[in-house]
């Protein structure tokens, strides 16, 4: 572990987070938000991958709910048509998607930048097309897919899949935080910082940036399954390029370059356009446009690196106060 | 496949290309003097279109004065849009500079599906309806239009950009900012001009292709994404590039549907036309490192 | 200046966020009964339906499909008043919760979930295509609350046995399909040319046309696709040109087919375009202008309610919601999705009177199902007679072939 | 004379018509600081990219410790122990100074994403030895005390300090260094030829590239002048000062 400067209410914080995380689904408190939250769980493992890639690495990718998809389909279509077991349908869903990246990600990631950019959005749009010509179901996608389950112990209510879900999630966090502080971490930000001087070091930077865009799409993946057998419906319209975007959108909300940032973006942007919008009727989609910019021209760092920069400095006034008195 | 129906499939593949690429030529010029995607160029083409609709239906302007008009607030769109959410934006990354332009794009579809509802509107023909022949073929005398105003726009830009003083600043910015700062050119205007410039090639599109085409508040997110693929497939490099890969897109769809088997079929158009792109991008990318290397 | 404008934006956020956070709260204070209820509304059943009966709805109202999934809304929010001003269902107010899934399945179950968990509602209407109908049936069915469809697919009420809580009003597109295919029979007609939309309403046209064709004696010799928001279709059109087909048929909502009405034109092809019954949109004519004469498609009796003769058991109701709806929202916007939307909260609001105060939510929930699969009602899209095997329904005839001739609807000779 | 750490022979580098590199053959000592002058545009930079592996070579061999570089690319070089600074600094400003330095240890350690990602062991012995040796090298250029400082919030004479901390941690044979006194006063110029000179005793080759010639004649123990492309002299500092060719060169220089 890095000596990281970690203030105490930082542990403090993390610990009542963790017990909210684990008391939100239950009856006594609030379980009309256990779906809301599933979501935001599937969305933060996407994020945490993006984050990797795009803040840690510096790489963008617009095609990431690309990823998600393939991860989802291949998981409904060996579980529906060819039967297999749910559990195996995931790892396999994630070696392949995995695989795939590892492919194109040699070419892809001689791109730099805008290009890449480009790169990434078309190669999102042409997997988007596929599912809908090849995915079981077509464009109207198919349902009835199979809910995982242990033994006799199925995940078929909202309650047990959140819990599910928010396991995955966390484990993927944890690692994630393992990565960022470690010499592969640093190997990633060096890249980030100066290719150039990364690759005078030693770092062999196309394969580190391709290793992590794998290990982003593996996240993708892996959310994807959960997802399928969560909705226990797929289609492809979860997966366009609005989806991708969105998924861009958390990432920067929650500040790139912070792993548990991305819980707090696809947090706070589920929570925007799903909960707050909705009160604001037909003019939900205008507000969101706003918001989206507004958050964007003040904070280019994201929600999350601000709110902590305030919070930073309303501690060190008040401790400058103390002092003072 | 005949000889008039080859020619039909080419018409057909012109007429989108060069609504690709009128688009096309958007994304390039903001993106050559600023280095940001604007993903909100669908919508000034969007605008185009609604707006002189609009105008001229509820408002009862004649046609070309609708038109003229639509072009004028579209460009001022074009212009609040880079005061207010692009210049406003400091230190913000590629990224950021992305999510701006998208918000943009969703704020102003929003706006323009609760103004004039949802429904998918038709502005009256320039020149009649009565299809032209030739040789065989067919064209609606706006596809004419179309294509004819690609042309022009295209010319007209190549003279702007090498007869004209402030053309020429813009290149100079387009190619080197920071010198073009130093000879006293003020990018910060020049990125401004780009913006009205890309909203005004929007409008001028969206107002000539919304008759053939029909046009709704939610019309600009795909045509803007069919831009932006023409846009890459021209590098973002030169205008002429962009319009060259809007004609390409155009025709390689039609062709697409021409063949019409397995995965050449209509349904899989838009993936040859992106992994044409792709391979673009890639082969380019290799002489972007030698580029590199060398220089 | 640099800081003038980094504090307006910041005020403008701050602001911006408070009116969001004001409203959330006040949302917040209407529904603190719902969570603290929760568990005494399933313990003392006496409690449950006290106040209003809450009806969800969710519909396209943004997104690809909103130019259907907005009369559906414009229609429920019409009918909530009138039925309220009538005093309600069993003396309880009608409140009809409506949320917009911007034509988005995903948004679609993560709205149906909170209906039914959060709005604690009795029953469902919507959504607005078959697509997001299809995503939440799994979620209706765990659930264990009855859910009433304005989309097409006829999957989205069959195989029944696994659709127990599922009904919808919209006639299905084999019943589209088939009166096309009958009105062609009918005229001769055996070589037809089909040309669809990818998203799943032309998918779903594509299937029975490909599948129904052979009982009518017709065989497709051109079979062609193209995707949402295309803008030129002459490079398929060309391709049909090619064949011998005596009649294209598209398959599409109503903006797609406008251009293919167009191009057909352009290409000065003679031969009968037929359309699905999702152009049934008044929009459709104004727009299409002089290509859409001609254009030939299967709808419901809505949009020819003048030439619907008095003796037909739908003419009261059809005459009813038309002169309503075009009451507030204006002569000629009357259009066939507001009507199967107005059907389905017909339904609904009529197996909402076999509630019984006392009754816990769920005894309620499956009350309301129960009196569904019972229900007879003449509604604008049909005369519908559930039943156990058939949560649609809809007796033949509920179709009539409708022509378009110089700008104005008429039945098709 | 024992057989040189780094070998050119007839290293030419050509970009499309001219050339920057032209036959160059030069032998570095192994232990001595040697130092590569020349005029603007003489090709030092680009004769520090092709031993680096930034550029490949045109024509010419480039032989380390008597074997051949043919191709590889430079972070291979980096694992071989050709490591390099910058003119331009080039610190990761997305990190702390210590963090940098601890970068520079990347071909010495092994552990990998899995080993990372599960914090097995073998991640934090490395990483404990990491950074004992970061500090250790930090001190060296004596930057202890700002090990948690961002890299960029230094003044510019301790990023550069930082920068070939950050070079000497990844305990190369030869550094090379692209002009480490640009922009340097003059007490600062003195820490640096001290450090240099520390360098060399650690029995570090040292190869760099400088204009400040007080400075490059203080700590070379042997010159090679560039110009335009091609090698006009070597020897000690003594001899090339007196060299005709040399002044020739820097009066052009001077003159135009």
């Amino acid at each position: 572990m890095l000596k990281r400067f970690r203030p105490k209410w930082q542990h403090g914080a993390t610990a009542v987070l963790l017990t909210l995380l684990v008391c939100l689904p239950f009856d006594w408190f609030l379980p009309q938000y256990t779906t809301l939250m599933i979501f935001i769980g599937l969305s933060t493992m996407v994020t945490v991958g993006l984050c990797l890639l795009m803040g840690y690495t510096g790489q963008v990718s617009l095609g990431q709910a690309a990823f998600y998809g393939t991860g989802a389909y291949i998981s409904a279509a060996l579980t529906k048509t060819c039967g297999f077991n749910p559990w195996l349908a995931m790892l396999l869903a994630a070696a392949g998607t995995g695989a795939f990246a590892f492919l194109i990600g040699y070419p892809i990631f001689r791109l730099k930048g805008n290009y890449l950019a480009m790169a990434t959005l078309g190669l999102g749009l042409i997997l988007y097309v596929l599912f809908r010509q090849l995915g079981p179901g077509g464009p109207s996608g198919t349902g009835d897919i199979d809910i995982l389950s242990i033994g006799s112990f199925g995940f078929d209510t909202p309650f047990r899949r959140y819990f599910l879900v928010w396991g995955f999630c966390l484990v993927i966090l944890v690692i994630s935080q393992n990565i960022v502080n470690s010499r592969t971490g640093r190997a990633l930000r060096a890249i980030h910082g100066s290719e150039a001087a990364a690759e005078s070091l030693g770092i062999n930077v196309s394969q580190f940036k391709v290793k992590i865009f794998v290990l982003s799409a593996i996240y993708a993946s892996l959310a994807g399954s959960l997802f399928v057998h969560h909705l226990r419906f797929v289609s492809p319209q979860s997966f366009d390029f609005i989806a991708s975007v969105k998924l861009v959108v958390m990432a920067v909300i929650g500040g790139l370059a912070s792993v548990w940032g991305a819980i707090f973006g696809a947090g706070t942007t589920r929570l925007l356009s799903d909960e707050i919008l909705l009160r604001f009727g037909e003019w939900d989609v205008v507000i969101y446009g706003l918001v989206l910019m507004l958050v964007m021209i003040l904070m280019p760092d994201g929600l999350f690196v601000w709110l902590k920069g305030v919070f930073e400095n309303l501690r060190t006034r008040l401790r400058q106060g103390k002092v003072e008195t | 496949m005949s000889a008039d129906q080859f020619l039909q499939y080419l018409i057909s593949g012109l007429t989108q290309g060069s609504i690709y690429a009128i688009i096309g030529l958007g994304f390039t010029i903001i993106y050559a003097v600023t280095r940001i995607i604007n993903f909100a160029q669908g919508e000034f083409v969007m605008l185009g279109g609604m707006l002189s609709f609009i105008l001229a239906s509820a408002a009862g302007m004649p046609l070309p004065a609708a038109v003229v008009l639509s072009i004028v607030i579209a460009s001022a769109v074009g212009a609040l849009m880079y005061l207010l959410a692009i210049r406003t934006a400091r230190r913000a990354s590629v990224v950021s500079l992305i999510i701006i332009t998208i918000g943009a794009a969703i704020f102003i579809r929003g706006i323009v599906g609760e103004a004039w509802g949802v429904d998918f509107v038709r502005p009256g023909f320039f020149t009649g309806r009565t299809s032209i022949e030739f040789l065989g073929a067919f064209i609606h005398p706006q596809a004419i239009w179309v294509i004819g105003t690609t042309i022009l726009v295209t010319i007209f830009l190549h003279l702007f950009f090498s007869y004209t003083m402030t053309g020429k600043a813009l290149k100079a910015c387009a190619i080197n900012p920071v010198a073009a700062g130093l000879v006293g050119i003020n990018a910060k205007a020049m990125a401004l001009l780009s913006f009205v410039l890309a909203a005004a090639l929007g409008g001028i599109g969206g107002a000539v292709m919304a008759p053939l085409t029909f046009t709704a508040y939610n019309a600009g997110l795909m045509l803007g994404l069919k831009g932006f693929v023409a846009a890459s497939i021209g590098g973002f490099k030169s205008q002429l590039a962009a319009v060259i890969g809007g004609f390409m897109l155009g025709i390689v769809e039609s062709l697409a549907v021409a063949a019409n088997w397995g995965p050449f079929s209509s349904a899989y158009k838009d993936v040859i036309a992106l992994i044409v792109l792709l391979l673009i991008l890639l082969y380019r990318s290799g002489r972007l490192a030698e580029e590199e290397r060398t220089g | 200046m640099r800081n003038y404008f980094k504090w307006l934006g910041i005020i403008t956020l701050i602001a911006a966020l408070l009116a969001t956070g004001g409203i959330a709260c006040d949302g917040e204070e209407e529904e603190t009964p719902t969570p603290t209820e929760a568990p005494t509304a399933t313990a003392e059943p006496t409690e449950a339906p006290k106040e209003a009966y809450k009806v969800g709805a969710v519909f396209a109202v943004t997104g690809g499909a909103s130019n259907l999934g907005d009369p559906e809304k414009k229609t429920v929010e019409m009918m909530e008043e009138q039925i309220n001003a009538l005093g309600g269902v069993n003396g309880h107010p009608l409140e009809v919760i409506v949320y917009d899934t911007a034509t988005d399945e995903t948004q679609c179950v993560t709205m149906a979930t909170r209906l039914i968990e959060q709005d604690e509602v009795l029953a469902i209407i919507g959504p607005t295509t078959s697509g997001e109908s299809m995503a939440i049936i799994d979620t209706v069915t765990t659930a264990e609350i009855p859910l009433v469809s304005c989309a097409a697919a006829l999957s989205i009420v069959s195989p029944v046995e696994d659709r127990y809580w599922v009904f919808k009003t919209p006639q299905t597109e084999v019943e589209a399909v088939n009166e096309i295919y009958a009105y062609m029979q009918e005229k001769g007609i055996t070589k037809v040319a089909i040309i669809t939309n990818t998203n799943a309403f032309g998918e779903a046209g594509k299937t029975y046309l490909e599948s129904d064709a052979a009982d009518y004696g017709i065989t497709i010799v051109a079979n062609q696709l193209f995707n949402p928001e295309d803008v030129d279709m002459t490079a398929q059109l060309t391709s049909i040109k090619g064949t011998d087909a005596e009649a294209v048929v598209c398959w599409s909502t109503d903006k797609e087919s406008a251009v293919v009405a167009d191009n057909m034109m352009t290409l000065q092809m003679e031969i009968p375009l037929f359309c699905s019954h999702g152009v049934a949109n008044p929009n459709f004519i104004t727009q299409a202008g002089v290509a859409a004469n001609g254009v030939k498609f299967p709808a419901g009796k809505l949009l020819i309610l003048d030439i619907v003769p008095d003796t037909d058991p739908q003419k009261s109701i059809l005459t009813q919601y038309t002169a309503a709806y075009e009451a507030i929202h204006g002569e000629g916007t009357i259009n066939t999705f507001g009507g199967h939307a107005f059907d389905a909260l017909s339904l609904v609001t009529i197996a909402l009177e076999d509630v019984e105060d006392g009754m816990s939510l769920a005894e309620a929930r499956a009350a309301v199902r129960d009196s569904l699969e019972t229900a007879e009602f003449a509604g604008t899209g049909g005369v519908f007679a559930m039943s156990a095997t058939d949560h649609l329904g809809m007796a033949p005839g509920s179709l009539a072939m409708i022509e378009v001739v110089d700008g104005e609807w008429a039945l098709a000779e | 004379m024992s057989e040189p750490i780094l070998e050119t022979r007839g290293v030419s580098k050509a970009f499309g018509g001219l050339v920057a590199v032209n036959k160059v053959d030069m032998a570095i000592e192994p232990g001595r600081i040697t130092a590569i002058i020349g005029p603007n545009g003489a090709g030092k930079t680009t004769l520090f990219n092709l031993v680096t592996g930034v550029y490949a070579v045109t024509e010419g061999e480039i032989h380390f410790r008597g074997k051949p570089l043919r191709k590889s690319p430079p972070h291979k070089r980096a694992k071989m122990g050709i490591v390099r600074t910058f003119q331009n600094v080039q610190l990761f400003g997305n990190m702390t100074a210590m963090e940098n330095v601890m970068t520079g240890q990347h071909p010495r350690s092994s552990y990998g994403f899995l080993e990372a990602a599960l914090r097995l062991p073998k991640s934090w012995r490395e990483e404990e030895d990491i950074k004992l040796r970061a500090m250790k090298y930090l001190n060296i250029v004596g930057l202890g005390q700002y090990a948690r400082h961002n890299a960029l919030s230094l003044p510019l004479g301790q990023q550069k300090l930082l920068a070939i901390a950050r070079a000497l941690a990844t305990e190369p044979q030869l550094l090379l260094l692209d002009e480490p006194g640009a922009g340097l006063n003059t007490l600062e110029k003195r820490e640096l030829s001290d450090l240099i000179k520390r360098i060399q005793e650690m029995s570090i080759t040292v190869l760099l590239v400088e204009h400040d010639m007080p400075l490059v004649m203080g700590l070379a123990e042997w010159v090679i002048v560039l110009d335009s492309g091609s090698k006009i002299a070597e020897g000690t500092a003594a001899q090339v000062q007196k060299d005709q060719k040399v002044i020739a060169a820097y009066l052009g220089e001077e003159t135009d």
